[in-house]
């Protein structure tokens, strides 16, 4: 029961940690807005427009406050779920309603896609890591390759396709799927999917991986209580799994940002109508409130997927509320 | 004694590692027998090769290339298994080096153990606190281990009987320690719950690997004495490791004296502990270290 | 991995670092002029003799271009990778020494620049102030500090209740001569060689990626690797020379980077050890 | 195995693709940016101007012979002495939502458009109303505040629905109409997402338009709409690219599955001095940098086919002075005219002074060939000694830097209009979009009193004068209007392209499965 009431404690500091970092991490990037040498009126008024009529426009836009005191109110509105309307990208939007599907998607997309890697890298390493020759055969050539920048796997793999498309497809007279030629819109899936093979393939995030789950199995596999579990006759399989968890998920919590990073250029790459846009188009249109809702999302999502990883690691691992935190 | 078969028999085993400044063997020709009943010392300073000794018994040796040669083997019932026999598509000769394919090599030791390790022998190692699994309670550990021996068994029974096995290593509230994680137990208490978990699996020997290293003083000679009261209790065949000679005294039957990868003395702990017979001399520098009586030099 | 291994990694490796850094440190004093470098009586020419990467759509060589991208990211790189290294060792080193407030107030910066995402953050601040890519060096060094700072924490923690240290300090040297020698230089020099390549790898990505984003970093005609793998948005597959071989300079020039900090840092553990 | 793995891919891909149903009745165009509002005052990007024409209507609309015909508006009386006109509605016009239209609208959006808190570009285009008032249901009378001619081309903004604008007459750029916009128009919007927007037909228009349904595609990738293009026969194809690229022109002259559609746009490109930098605010500079630049070549190189000009009108503009001869390239008399001039060359580049002939030339990224023009531009000033900083920024901070705080000597742009070219604002002293600080009081002369005269044969004359002095003067250098091609699918029937607005006569255009 005690350690249930610990746990909650626990939970309940580390939530209010990541709610203090949000709180930062929005002070930063709302600072760093505002710190425009030009303000996004210019940029969106017309030419000629008089100095009042400008400043009207400022205030609408609540641009008229200081940074401080902007912030706050921005701070205070936000923490209703008001984080303002889109200038813009969707002119009167509400911010969040832009905002959110569109990284709802991103995430979708970095999120499995980073499963699917952790997966193949399970999956490797127990293939490879018993063989040492073979691994250090593999590990070179595995370490050029994964090394690329997510974005020229993208580039590289879209034009390989389009390339195969052209010439077996298109080239005897057969329908080209609706994806193709690859850099459009369209409402398939396919373009998801190759995004999701960028994320894996680049970015050195497999290889990351590989290594960390590797390096992990074997610690495990050495680990002296493993050899007893051995001894005493009964199958390593359950125990090694779940002390490989705790490890797998924090490496998932760590790299999450790697691949929001990624998604950003890839997504921009496939045309896909997710964060990654949304941020680069605004950014694109000066439309200021959309750039700080989208950023904080992605602060937002870092920070949250850090603070479940320790909420579940205290959950799960009984050492780790006993500390004390 | 001696027209029964050994429980444990190693002949010439040697075991070898690459290392930096080449291959080294760490084990040497090693040979000894170890009868149902009896409890065998194995005594040497570190880097003895004891303990990789014991671990190559086990069929635990990691590391490249691992055991070279030998043989090993366990009295299953009536019979005689050869843990080692058969090996000959494992180890091949290349000129006056032996090759050996490790991956091949672990697949069929790991074969043949399955069925032994736990039912035939388990073990206790040094460092208790790495022994237990860090994200299971200690009572689930001991249930694991009574689970695999009597696999019949009820779960409200196997639950008794854990608490059981946790009094019986005379740990104070067996109930709390059931539902305790191994982080929230002093060294001394992993190491009784670590005996519990290893004899409550039934091994029909029991190799303690080192169990005292690393604990303080007074819990050291604790863990000596629970072996012994557990040894008082119900006869057992055991292998007890360790380079603290009045250790092994205290505990074995009949002790073998190792150094540099080399069985140096092989001699009845009654033997040693009077200074009856003759003594190789590092033996006799440890029994002077003890303050014991050497005995006549070899 | 054997020894063997690890010097093969660290020539082929170090080989392709040392012709970038060759090639980066010669590239200013190569004259080109990106204004005459356009020539359209030779548009997508395939490698040959004369210009052994082809040309690209407007008839420039390739390969002169694939040598002046260096420009791009090179001295920015170095100067971020030892910007990071330096306040992420000083960082690390002051959060795992000292106590109270100031303890927790670096590590509560770090924290705080930690859960930036990175590139998101970069892409922020050129929207805003249309930087130069030393000033987005600058910020990607600083985004940063705080992973070179927490490994480098964490092992002056473990460090500072070794004996050794202990009887370094019982023997009267100075703490900072602790901190700044046994400590950093001896017992964490793998981890900042490790990091400082990985910084310089990072510097290359973003330049590479927001050339290649083209709003902001290297602005045509100036060549980046960047901005010659967009190329492919404008050929549409008329030909691949133009793209491809940048692209293959980057995934090299990463890889060998990343590789090469790698293993110097394994064979220095293994030195120290 | 890669090439298995790429095989299956492919071919469980093309049978997703063959099982898709085919939709015959659906046009599909992509566009180089997204539309930003649908609410007609900031429809100021083109692809939403496009968008606007298809949801709403004006009261007149310039057909496909150039002349004014009636839409919302079914005849109308200018007042004898120009300061008014009265329009009579077409009557049983129903808005999307089903409401009915009527002169209150119409005063509305007068209304709206004036009021001094609704801010946009296009304002000043509201500026000579005075006052607009309903006569009943279907009539509204317009009065000026000066005497205009032809007062009824001056009336070919969309009119906004009055019941949708709760908040009264002043809206804002936010306003939520901008993605969910209520029109009289032949299309309604059935859903606006952030990179395609469809339409589908308003059954109850007064000349239903053929086709059941229009789907605007975000493709930045030029290569890629040229692509889609030419699978426009299949169905993931496009049915017209708006914009084709010159050097993709030749690709579909002899093709059997799209016509090229040419269409003459009232625009044109120039590159402009800031008056206030050193240096060019000497004629003679100006005049050199001219010179030594080869229009021909950088038109013909890089943008395809199109005329020179030598002032701020196209040759088809009534205004156009061909007694007017555009410069030609002569690096000689440029070197020339800058040494008698007292530019001295020094390490390549040519000062006077403390002047020196080296300018920051900023480029709009967005501008199509603005890389490939400006090198072409720096190579050919370089003869001349003359040095060009090349700056390229977004489209957003180059309105900032070039349009609103002039940081800049030199860049290069596009002037496109809708039906008049009025360039009062371009180079009077006072114009609103004078953002070369250009002030020549000779100008000015010409343009107050073009813009005072009631007569439009000496109006014209006022600009073919200005023709000449803007010609000597070069505020910019006026250097070329393009011949713009659409591709068009050969699948579609009884196409018209309106130069500017595009879309105008959408309704008459029908789509062959």
């Amino acid at each position: 029961m005690s350690r249930a009431a610990r746990l909650a404690i626990a939970a309940l500091r580390r939530a209010a940690g990541g709610l203090l970092l949000l709180v930062g991490a929005t002070f930063v990037i709302y600072i760093t807005i505002r710190s425009a040498p030009g303000d996004a009126i210019d940029a969106i008024s017309p030419m000629g427009t008089p100095p009042d009529v400008k400043a009207r426009l400022m205030a609408e836009f609540g641009l008229d406050r200081d940074p401080f005191t902007g912030y706050l109110a921005w701070l205070v509105r936000s923490l209703t779920g008001d984080f303002g309307e889109s200038l813009v990208f969707s002119p009167g939007a509400p911010v969040m309603e832009v905002a959110l599907p569109a990284f709802g998607r991103t995430l979708l997309l970095s999120a499995s896609a980073l499963v699917v890697c952790l997966i193949l890298a399970v999956l490797a390493s127990l293939l490879l890591g018993e063989s040492s020759r073979r691994q250090q055969l593999l590990t070179g050539p595995l370490y050029v390759a994964t090394a690329a920048p997510s974005f020229v796997v993208a580039v590289v793999f879209a034009q390989v396709v389009n390339w195969a498309v052209n010439v077996y497809l298109v080239q005897n007279d057969y329908v080209p799927p609706m994806w193709y030629p690859i850099p459009i819109y369209t409402e398939s899936l396919m373009p998801y999917v190759f995004a999701g093979f960028a994320l894996i393939a680049g970015d050195g995030l497999f290889m990351d991986f590989f290594n960390a789950v590797r390096a992990e199995l074997t610690a495990l596999r050495n680990a002296q209580f493993i050899a007893a579990v051995k001894a005493k006759g009964a199958r390593t399989v359950g125990h090694i799994a779940r002390n490989m968890f705790m490890p797998l998920l924090s490496g998932y919590a760590a790299r999450l940002p790697i691949v929001l990073g990624g998604v950003v250029i890839v997504e921009y790459i496939f045309t896909l109508d997710g964060g990654g846009y949304l941020l680069l188009e605004a950014s694109r249109e000066r439309d200021f409130p959309v750039v700080v809702g989208i950023s904080v999302l992605f602060t937002a999502t870092i920070i949250g997927m850090n603070l479940l990883a320790d909420i579940v690691r205290a959950v799960i691992d009984p050492r780790e509320v006993a500390h004390g935190g | 004694m001696s027209a029964e078969l050994p429980l444990l028999s190693v002949q010439d085993l040697v075991i070898e590692f690459d290392t930096r400044q080449g291959r080294r063997r760490v084990v040497d020709q090693v040979s000894f027998d170890l009868a149902p009943g009896e409890v065998l010392g194995i005594l040497g300073e570190s880097g003895s090769g004891k303990t990789m000794t014991t671990m190559a018994v086990l069929g635990l040796v990691a590391g490249e290339p691992g055991v070279m040669g030998g043989s090993i083997k366990l009295l299953d019932g009536e019979q005689q298994v050869d843990l080692l026999s058969d090996l000959d598509g494992v180890l091949s000769r290349k000129g006056d080096r032996v090759v050996k394919n490790g991956r091949k090599w672990r697949r069929t030791v790991h074969k043949r153990m399955q069925p032994l390790w736990g039912r035939m022998m388990t073990a206790v190692f040094q460092n208790p606190r790495h022994s237990l699994d860090p994200l299971m309670t200690v009572g689930a550990q001991v249930e694991e281990s009574i689970e695999l021996a009597l696999p019949d068994l009820a779960a409200d029974a196997v639950a008794a009987k854990a608490v059981d096995w946790l009094d019986r290593v005379q740990m104070n509230q067996p109930q709390r320690v059931h539902g305790s994680y191994p982080h929230e137990l002093s060294g001394g208490m992993c190491q009784r719950a670590m005996i519990a978990v290893a004899l409550a699996r039934r091994p029909k020997l029991l190799i303690a690997d080192e169990p005292t290293t690393g604990l303080d003083t007074t819990v050291r000679a604790e863990i000596v004495e629970l072996f012994r009261a557990l040894l008082e209790e119900e006869r057992r065949s055991m292998m007890y490791i360790s380079h603290d000679i009045r250790e092994v005294l205290y505990l074995a039957d009949r002790v073998i004296v190792m150094k540099g990868g080399k069985v140096v003395e092989t001699e009845t702990a009654d033997n040693l502990r009077l200074g009856r017979g003759t003594r190789a001399d590092y033996t006799a520098m440890l029994l002077s270290a003890a303050d014991l009586p050497t005995g006549a030099a070899a | 991995m054997g020894d063997k291994h690890l010097r093969a990694g660290l020539i082929a490796s170090g080989t392709v670092v040392a012709l970038v850094l060759l090639v980066g440190i010669i590239s200013p004093f190569v004259p080109y002029d990106p204004a005459e470098a356009v020539n359209y009586d030779q548009q997508l020419q395939p490698p040959s003799m004369a210009h052994i990467f082809g040309t690209d759509g407007q008839g420039r060589d390739v390969a002169m271009r694939v040598l002046k991208g260096t420009e791009a990211f090179f001295l920015p790189g170095l100067f971020a990778a030892a910007l990071a290294t330096l306040l992420g060792a000083l960082s690390g080193a002051v959060a795992g020494y000292a106590e109270g407030w100031l303890r927790t107030g670096v590590i509560g910066t770090m924290q705080l620049i930690d859960t930036l995402p990175r590139l998101v953050y970069i892409i922020l601040v050129c929207t805003i102030l249309n930087p130069s890519i030393y000033l987005i060096a600058f910020v990607a060094a600083i985004l940063f500090v705080p992973s070179i700072a927490t490994v480098i924490r964490r092992r002056v923690e473990a460090l500072g209740s070794e004996d050794y240290i202990l009887a370094h300090v019982a023997h009267g040297f100075r703490p900072v001569r602790i901190l700044l020698y046994h400590i950093l230089w001896l017992q964490c020099r793998p981890m900042l060689i490790r990091q400082a390549t990985y910084v310089f790898g990072y510097v290359l990505f973003v330049e590479v990626a927001l050339s290649y984003l083209g709003d902001y970093g290297m602005q045509e005609p100036l060549p980046s690797w960047g901005n010659m793998v967009a190329q492919t948005r404008e050929l549409g597959g008329a030909g691949i020379w133009p793209w491809a071989f940048p692209a293959v300079a980057i995934v090299l020039t990463i890889s060998a980077f990343l590789a090469f900090g790698n293993l110097l840092a394994r064979a220095d553990e293994e030195e120290v050890r | 195995m890669m090439n298995r793995l790429l095989s299956s891919l492919l071919v469980s891909c093309a049978l997703v693709a063959l099982a898709a149903p085919a939709d015959a009745q659906v046009f599909r165009y992509p566009e180089d940016a997204r539309p930003t509002s649908l609410l007609p005052f900031f429809a100021e990007d083109m692809s939403s101007v496009r968008m606007v024409e298809l949801i709403f209507d004006s009261l007149v609309i310039v057909n496909k012979r150039g002349d004014l015909e009636g839409s919302l508006a079914s005849s109308w009386t200018a007042d004898p002495d120009n300061m008014g006109i009265r329009f009579v509605l077409r009557e049983g016009v129903k808005w999307h939502d089903g409401r009915d239209f009527s002169a209150d609208d119409v005063v509305f959006t007068i209304q709206a458009a004036q009021n001094p808190k609704t801010v946009f570009n296009a304002k000043s285009k509201f500026g000579f109303i005075k006052d607009a008032s309903a006569e009943g249901q279907y009539g509204v009378h317009i009065t000026f505040n000066r005497p205009i001619n032809e007062p009824e081309r001056r009336f070919l903004f969309k009119i906004l629905p009055k019941h949708a604008f709760k908040k009264g007459t002043r809206i804002s750029r936010k306003d939520r109409f901008g993605r969910k916009p209520i029109g009289t128009g032949p299309y309604k919007v059935q859903k606006f997402g952030a990179r395609s927007v469809s339409l589908e037909v308003n059954p109850d228009y007064w000349a239903p338009a053929r086709i059941g349904e229009v789907l605007m595609q975000h493709t930045p990738d030029k290569s890629a709409q040229v692509s889609l293009l030419q699978y426009s026969g299949k169905q993931a194809g496009v049915q017209a690219v708006i914009f084709l690229p010159p050097k993709n022109v030749p690709i579909f002259e002899n093709s059997d599955q799209v016509t090229l559609e040419p269409y003459h746009t009232v625009s044109w490109w120039y590159m402009a001095y800031n008056h206030k930098s050193k240096g060019l605010n000497d004629p003679v500079v100006r005049d050199a940098i001219a010179l030594a630049i080869n229009r021909e070549e950088l038109l013909e190189a890089h943008l395809g086919r199109g005329d020179i000009l030598g002032g701020p009108f196209t040759e088809s503009s009534p205004f156009y002075n061909f007694e007017v001869e555009p410069r030609e390239q002569d690096i000689q008399r440029a070197n020339q005219m800058l040494d008698e001039a007292g530019y001295k060359k020094k390490g390549g580049v040519r000062r006077k002074g403390r002047t020196k002939l080296q300018f920051r030339f900023v480029m709009d990224k967005e501008l199509a060939s603005s890389q490939a023009l400006l090198l072409g531009i720096e190579a050919q000033l370089k003869k001349i000694g003359i040095r060009v900083k090349a700056q390229y920024v977004d489209h957003a901070r180059y309105r900032e830097q070039v349009f609103n705080r002039q940081k800049y000597d030199l860049t290069l742009n596009v002037w496109s209009f809708e039906e008049v070219e009025d360039v009062y604002p371009l180079f009077h002293s006072k114009g609103v979009m004078n953002f070369i600080n250009y002030n020549n009081s000779e100008v000015d002369n010409l343009l107050d009193t073009a813009k005072s005269t009631r007569d439009y044969k000496k109006y014209k004359e006022y600009m073919k004068q200005l023709h000449a002095v803007l010609n000597r003067d070069l505020p910019y250098y006026f250097l070329w209007s393009l011949d713009v091609y659409s591709g068009l699918s050969r699948q579609l029937k009884g196409t018209f392209i309106q130069p500017y607005y595009y879309f105008t006569s959408f309704e008459e255009w029908e789509l062959s499965p």
